[in-house]
């Protein structure tokens, strides 16, 4: 190449003063100087120490529960167990979706069975870890095994052993009578499928099984409860969504939402992991039992595995069809996720999402959510779609093979555009399918020959599209002005990669003023409004869009106030780049910061508030080119060289932005070379520690090359588009198709790791 | 008239019709008059005033925030979809 | 973890008495790198730990071209391969003491304890044979050295009495001719246990192979020492048939379980793909050393 | 075995400080419960992810895997002790400029381990970089930023 290469390019076709920038995060200080608290960090005058007793099997009747010796150890203050919940209502809403209070509550502390490794059963409140821990090993559990699930296939068998003799499958709502592990079947169909493939000249189907995969955040569960004398409940936590905890508290304990607060603590990543609810509830109960003394719970790494997240295995048979000049006219997929142990595995966003990428008039979709004896599934990033990724994007793959097209240019060919159909029924709005597509093609990487190879292996290149919906919801904000022209902005989300920034930046754009002039903070559920998870790639697209509202309310009353003052209609007054003016009389004029240092004698404070549920959700469109060395000899794979490029419709941070395609894409090599829960015949997780649970290091990657794609989301007041996750969906496959390029082993397991290499290659 | 898409796992309560032509200004209309003609859709699709839990609607594309709430134009497409969380 | 004693003596007599007071009910520590680890695992129940990083026997790191290498059995990796001599001197030794978790457990770490550990997956253990390296130990009943590769019993057991302390390692040192290689296979790059491990050596003479040794890591009970693969070479040319003579002989030695680090097949796989290439690396070694 | 706490005398940050420990809890509880310094975290308690990464008399450890009463005589320096009195240290702000943490739980081992490399290599390649912090996870970032960070601040503190 003659011309010099730049790395992560931002193209950007609209620019603002602040949204666009890269300015230092707020909560910079206090993270780099180890003051910022995280939940384990909290100190509180009297607390108590809680630990969590955990199923030694994965498929068990508890018969009996005898406290007795462990209460007798000094400093034991409390314990509890299901039988502590109170008399409530049979269905629990937290704000993600019903569930049968039985399920959802089981997953809290189990009553009468266990259903995983790792499930909690009961808890014990001390005076310090280590007695709680001795107090552990006291309680006596008597326990019948039964035979464990492991995997979708199994827990579908005609012959397998029912989790749950209340489960029945569901169809689109509809109960049917079959008493079985399979709680829902979804379909999408569109087209005629039968027809579409009696149309193709080349048809592709392969089965994919890919394992359990867990989130990884490096910071273990944590939660401090106190159940105080007034019977109030105050709860500091590191989680994804405070608001969902003061719900899942309330709907666990049946106390109402009024009489809990919760304190989001800083968050060592959640991934969507940290959106559910473990601990929370026993640690209330555990205070109130322990006479409403505070009690601190933290997880270790281990139960942190067992206990918690992850992300399904999955079964998928994925078959597609086209014809020899490369058009794709038929596609079908039948997925299997497992849900854990109880419903609600993403087998519908995977269904949702797995052709999401192509214009294809002939689709069937099937999806099971399957439930078997593994920790219940929690989200992760995109959930569902990776699984699905990994399968659709290689099928695609080896039609470009089998056509002699340019795997690029076969997915441009086909790529969705706005107005293209989905097979879920709706028509795409304005999307950045196309745009990804062409900047992958048109990047330097591409367009370069394939990286040498470091340690004499075969070097190989490969590419993966993915799509993810996004989600919206509801955010809150307030902005209130202080009289040195600087504003503080209070919002719910927690901040898990820099969204404070993002979302001050919000206002500073609308009020023309400095990032630095808005002085942004979490509040806790007392505080602000209601405000949904930070999830779904929803924080900067729906919390920034309440601060945009706040600050736009801000500014209509700083309108009125300067009308006021100058005695003129607020019709003639404007405000821009942070000066209020008269539009008729140049003489009227005043910056914001004259004006604020004026509030309190010409009427008193001005607070704005925004509060959203917004539409217009902009799903992200994300791909991938890898280049891996394989050791034919071991079967590892390095990666080489990767570049992402991803539509953000407006990266409002850029360098975030840059931050969760790079973090997302290395979760997605993680997942696709080494992670994976491996468990043995009984269903015991043999690995719960980073020691054997293998997320990449520094040293397993190359720099992650990036490219924002602004594509406008017509939706939002900036354009954005979330970008937490569709970065993760198919770095999978593009890994998959590097390693067939490389060796010739066309990957259909997950995780492709060098005995799983070999043993293709062998085979 | 909205043209409202039918799940393929509802279209046994619709004759096996997988699109219809319905009358009404919002979700909840929408629902009422599918009732009418096709008992049973209506137990599928709401619990009580509002949507099930786990299921979205989208008019013209776009997810409902306010569910049955939503307002339905004249020739727009409405789907009923399975809801989606996200990590 | 339950309730312990930590007590830190200072000479070899004094931990020998305190391993005679506590006996099975005490350990050693020196990096503490698997030993506090598996305190908390619950694999340990003591009563005590004995520090054994104030002793200075323990922490002797002493080299001459003359007398070879002691390394006391404290002494962790990163003053091993931070001297350049030893490192240059002992380059199998060198490969795994850099290998040995990340910059902080090598920091900690120490040879000696991996040997105590007796892992089958230890890393500095097959290197330490490859080097002819012979432990130092003592207890009520006085000194021995016992060949390294005589001390390892079982997964987590060593040949080792109750009440004996390792107090350090020789390796003699190295004449002209002499190369050593040490490489594990892991799917990532770092912080990972090998899924096998071959740690060899050649002395070179006239261009033949005077002598050769090869041992192996996370494929047997305890690290395994293949006396015949090296005795294989001897008399013969490092050529690329007998270099490979050797390594199937290895896979041959090789009993692995499967686990969740690789199967059966995978390992044994590894073993003569391992040992051919350190073989290599070790001929081009002792090659650059004449 | 009764639970007897032992007094430990140590320099942690420059300052001379005393703590009572009972000889099995490690270094990074009692920085944390004892001591009051948090900033040092747990991920993993065995050694693999690198958060409560601490320096110890000149070299990296994780305090996880040391005790808190093998700290008698040690000089100690944690996350708390990087910036001085005129503000915070180069590598502090690379990482922020930089953007290299996200949720930043894993960043105080980051920066403990990335300043003792600094020190010992003022000029590190990227390679070396990675291999030096091969022994800290990051979930969040990839590394790319982290590493880029590290290299900045390098160069910072050579001009």
């Amino acid at each position: 190449m003659t011309t010099t290469y730049e790395p992560n390019k931002v193209l950007s076709n609209k620019e603002f003063k602040v949204v666009g920038t890269r300015p230092v995060r707020p909560d910079g200080a206090d993270k780099v100087t180890g003051r910022a608290q995280y939940g384990a960090d909290l100190q509180l005058t009297g607390l108590l120490y809680g630990k969590t007793l955990r199923s030694p099997h994965a498929h068990a009747n508890i018969k009996s529960i005898d406290f007795k010796k462990a209460l007798a150890l000094e400093g034991v203050k409390a314990v509890v167990s299901a039988k502590d919940f109170p008399e409530t209502k049979d269905t629990a809403n937290y704000g993600l979706g019903d569930s049968p209070m039985n399920y959802f509550r089981g997953n809290i502390l189990a009553d009468k069975k266990v259903l995983y490794k790792g499930q909690a059963i009961a808890a014990v409140a001390a005076s310090s870890v280590h007695v709680a821990e001795a107090a552990l090993s006291l309680i006596d559990v008597k326990y019948e095994v039964l035979d464990a699930v492991l995997t979708a296939p199994e827990g579908m068998a005609k012959d397998a052993p029912i989790l749950h003799d209340d489960l029945f499958t569901k169809e689109f709502e509809k109960q049917t009578k079959v008493n079985s592990n399979i709680a829902e079947h979804f379909q999408h169909k569109m087209g005629d499928i039968d027809e579409g493939f009696a149309g193709a000249d080349v048809i592709v189907e392969r089965t994919f099984d890919t394992a359990t995969v867990h989130q990884g955040y490096i910071e273990p569960h944590n939660v401090t409860a106190l159940w105080n004398d007034d019977d109030r409940i105050h709860v500091w936590t590191s989680t994804q969504g405070a608001f969902t905890v003061r719900a899942a508290v309330s709907e666990a304990l049946a106390v109402p939402v009024s009489k809990i607060k919760v304190t989001p603590m800083e968050i060592g990543g959640g991934f969507g992991g940290k959106i559910n609810v473990y601990e929370d509830p026993a640690a209330a109960l555990l205070s109130k039992k322990a006479g409403h003394k505070p009690v601190k719970m933290v997880m270790t790494r281990a139960e942190v595995f067992e206990g918690t997240g992850p992300t399904p295995g999955s079964h998928m048979t994925v078959k597609m069809g086209a014809t020899n000049e490369g058009k794709i006219v038929a596609a079908q997929a039948n997925l299997a996720m497992e849900a854990g142990a109880y419903p609600g595995s993403p087998v519908g966003a995977g269904a949702m999402c797995v052709f999401t990428a192509y214009d294809i008039a002939n689709v069937t979709i099937d999806g099971y959510d399957v439930v078997v004896n593994k920790p219940k599934t929690a989200a992760y990033r995109a959930p569902g779609a990776p699984n699905a990724a990994f399968a659709a994007e290689q099928v695609i793959d080896e039609i470009a093979e089998k056509l002699n097209i340019d795997p690029l240019e076969l997915r441009l060919q086909n790529a969705a555009k706005e107005g293209t159909r989905r097979a879920d029924g709706p028509i795409h709005p304005r999307i950045g399918c196309v745009e990804v597509l062409e900047a992958m093609k048109e990047h330097h990487h591409y367009q370069s020959p394939l990286t040498p190879a470091k340690n004499g292996g075969k070097v190989g290149r490969g590419v993966g599209i993915g799509f993810w919906f996004n989600i919206g919801m509801q955010s809150a904000c307030n902005i209130s002005v202080n009289n040195d022209g600087t504003v503080n902005l209070v919002e719910g989300s927690t901040d898990i990669g820099g969204s404070r920034a993002s979302i001050a930046m919000h206002a500073a754009e609308v009020l023309g003023i400095s990032y630095e002039d808005v002085k942004p903070q979490v509040a806790d559920t007392d505080s602000v409004g209601y405000t949904a998870i930070t999830g779904g790639s929803r924080t900067t697209f729906a919390t920034g869009w309440a601060a945009y509202e706040a600050a736009n309310d801000v500014k209509a009353q700083l309108i009125d106030r300067a009308a006021t003052i100058w005695g003129v209609d607020p019709d003639s007054v404007e405000m821009e780049e942070g000066v209020l003016r008269s539009k008729t009389d140049t003489e009227l004029n005043m910056s914001f910061k004259d004006l604020s240092a004026q509030l309190n004698d010409t009427g008193g404070p001005i607070v704005g508030r925004g509060a959203v549920d917004p539409s217009g959700i902009g799903g992200s469109f994300c791909g991938q080119i890898v280049d891996v060395e394989v050791d034919p000899e071991t079967g590892k794979t390095d990666i080489l060289r990767f570049t992402v490029v991803q539509d953000a419709g407006k990266a409002i941070h850029p360098s975030y932005v840059e931050g969760q395609m790079q973090g997302g894409s290395v979760q997605g090599i993680g997942w696709a070379l080494n992670e994976e829960y491996y468990y043995s015949e009984d269903g015991r997780m043999n690995n719960p520690t980073f020691l054997d649970y293998r997320m990449p290091t520094s040293l397993d990657l190359p720099m992650i090359d990036t490219v924002i794609v602004e594509v406008a989301n017509p939706g939002h007041p900036y354009g954005v588009r979330g970008v937490g996750e569709a970065n993760i969906v198919s770095p999978q496959a593009a890994v998959a198709n590097a390693i067939k390029s490389a060796v010739g082993a066309r990957m259909e397991k997950m995780p492709m790791n060098p005995a799983a290499i070999m043993e293709q290659l062998w085979s | 008239m909205a043209k409202v898409f039918i799940p393929s796992l509802m279209q046994e309560l619709t004759d096996g019709q997988t699109q219809l032509d319905i009358q009404g200004s919002t979700v909840r209309e929408i629902i009422k008059e599918l009732e009418q003609s096709y008992p049973g859709v209506k137990d599928r699709l709401m619990d009580g005033f509002k949507l099930k839990g786990n299921i979205n609607v989208a008019v013209d594309g776009e997810v409902s925030p306010i569910g049955v709430l939503a307002k339905v134009q004249e020739n727009s497409e409405v789907h009923f979809l399975p809801a989606l969380g996200g990590g | 973890m339950n309730s312990i004693d930590y007590i830190r003596p200072t000479t070899v007599d004094e931990a020998v008495s305190l391993l005679a007071k506590y006996k099975e009910k005490a350990r050693v520590l020196a990096g503490g790198t698997d030993l506090i680890v598996q305190m908390r695992g619950g694999r340990y129940q003591l009563d005590a730990v004995i520090d054994g990083k104030h002793i200075e026997e323990l922490n002797q790191l002493t080299y001459s071209k003359e007398n070879g290498l002691v390394i006391g059995a404290a002494v962790p990796c990163h003053k091993i391969y931070g001297d350049e001599n030893i490192a240059s001197a002992y380059p199998g030794i060198m490969d795994s003491a850099t290998l040995i978790g990340g910059i902080q457990i090598q920091g900690r770490a120490s040879l000696g304890g991996n040997l105590m550990n007796a892992a089958p997956s230890a890393d500095a253990i097959p290197a330490l044979i490859a080097h002819n390296a012979v432990a130092n130990i003592v207890g009520a009943n006085g000194t021995r050295s016992v060949p390294v590769e005589d001390i390892c019993s079982g997964p987590g057991r060593t040949t080792l009495d109750t009440g004996e302390i390792l107090v350090s390692i020789s390796v003699p040192a190295p004449s002209k001719g002499f190369g050593a290689r040490y490489i594990r296979f892991i799917p990532r790059n770092e912080m990972d246990i090998a899924v096998a491990g071959a740690g060899v050596s050649v002395q070179l003479k006239n261009g033949k192979i005077e002598a050769a040794r090869v041992a192996l890591s996370s494929v047997a009970p305890t690290p395994l020492f293949v006396e015949n693969a090296g005795n294989s070479l001897v008399g013969k040319e490092p050529s690329d048939e007998n270099i490979q003579a050797a390594a199937n002989l290895a896979k041959e030695a090789a009993t692995p379980i499967t686990d969740m680090r690789g199967t059966v097949e995978f390992r044994k796989h590894l073993c003569e793909v391992l040992t051919r290439r350190a073989l290599h690396t070790a001929v081009e070694r002792a090659r650059e050393e004449n | 075995m009764p639970a007897t706490k032992v007094h430990v005398t140590t320099t942690i940050n420059g300052e001379p400080v005393e703590f009572l420990a009972e000889p099995r809890q490690s270094l990074l509880e009692v920085l944390r419960d004892v001591v009051q310094l948090t900033g040092s975290k747990e991920g993993c308690n065995d050694g693999n992810c690198g958060a409560c990464t601490v320096n110890m008399d000149g070299r990296i450890v994780d305090s996880c895997l040391v005790l808190g009463v093998e700290a008698e005589g040690a000089d100690i320096q944690t996350v708390e002790g990087i910036a001085s009195a005129d503000g915070l240290h180069p590598i502090q702000q690379a990482f922020l400029e930089n953007a290299a943490l996200q949720c930043g739980i894993c960043t105080p081992g980051f920066l403990v381990s990335s300043k003792a490399l600094l020190e010992k290599e003022p000029n590190p390649s990227e390679e070396r970089i990675r291999m030096w912090l091969a022994g800290n996870l990051c979930r969040c970032t990839g590394y790319d930023k982290i590493v880029k960070a590290v290299m900045a601040a390098a160069k910072e503190m050579a001009s």
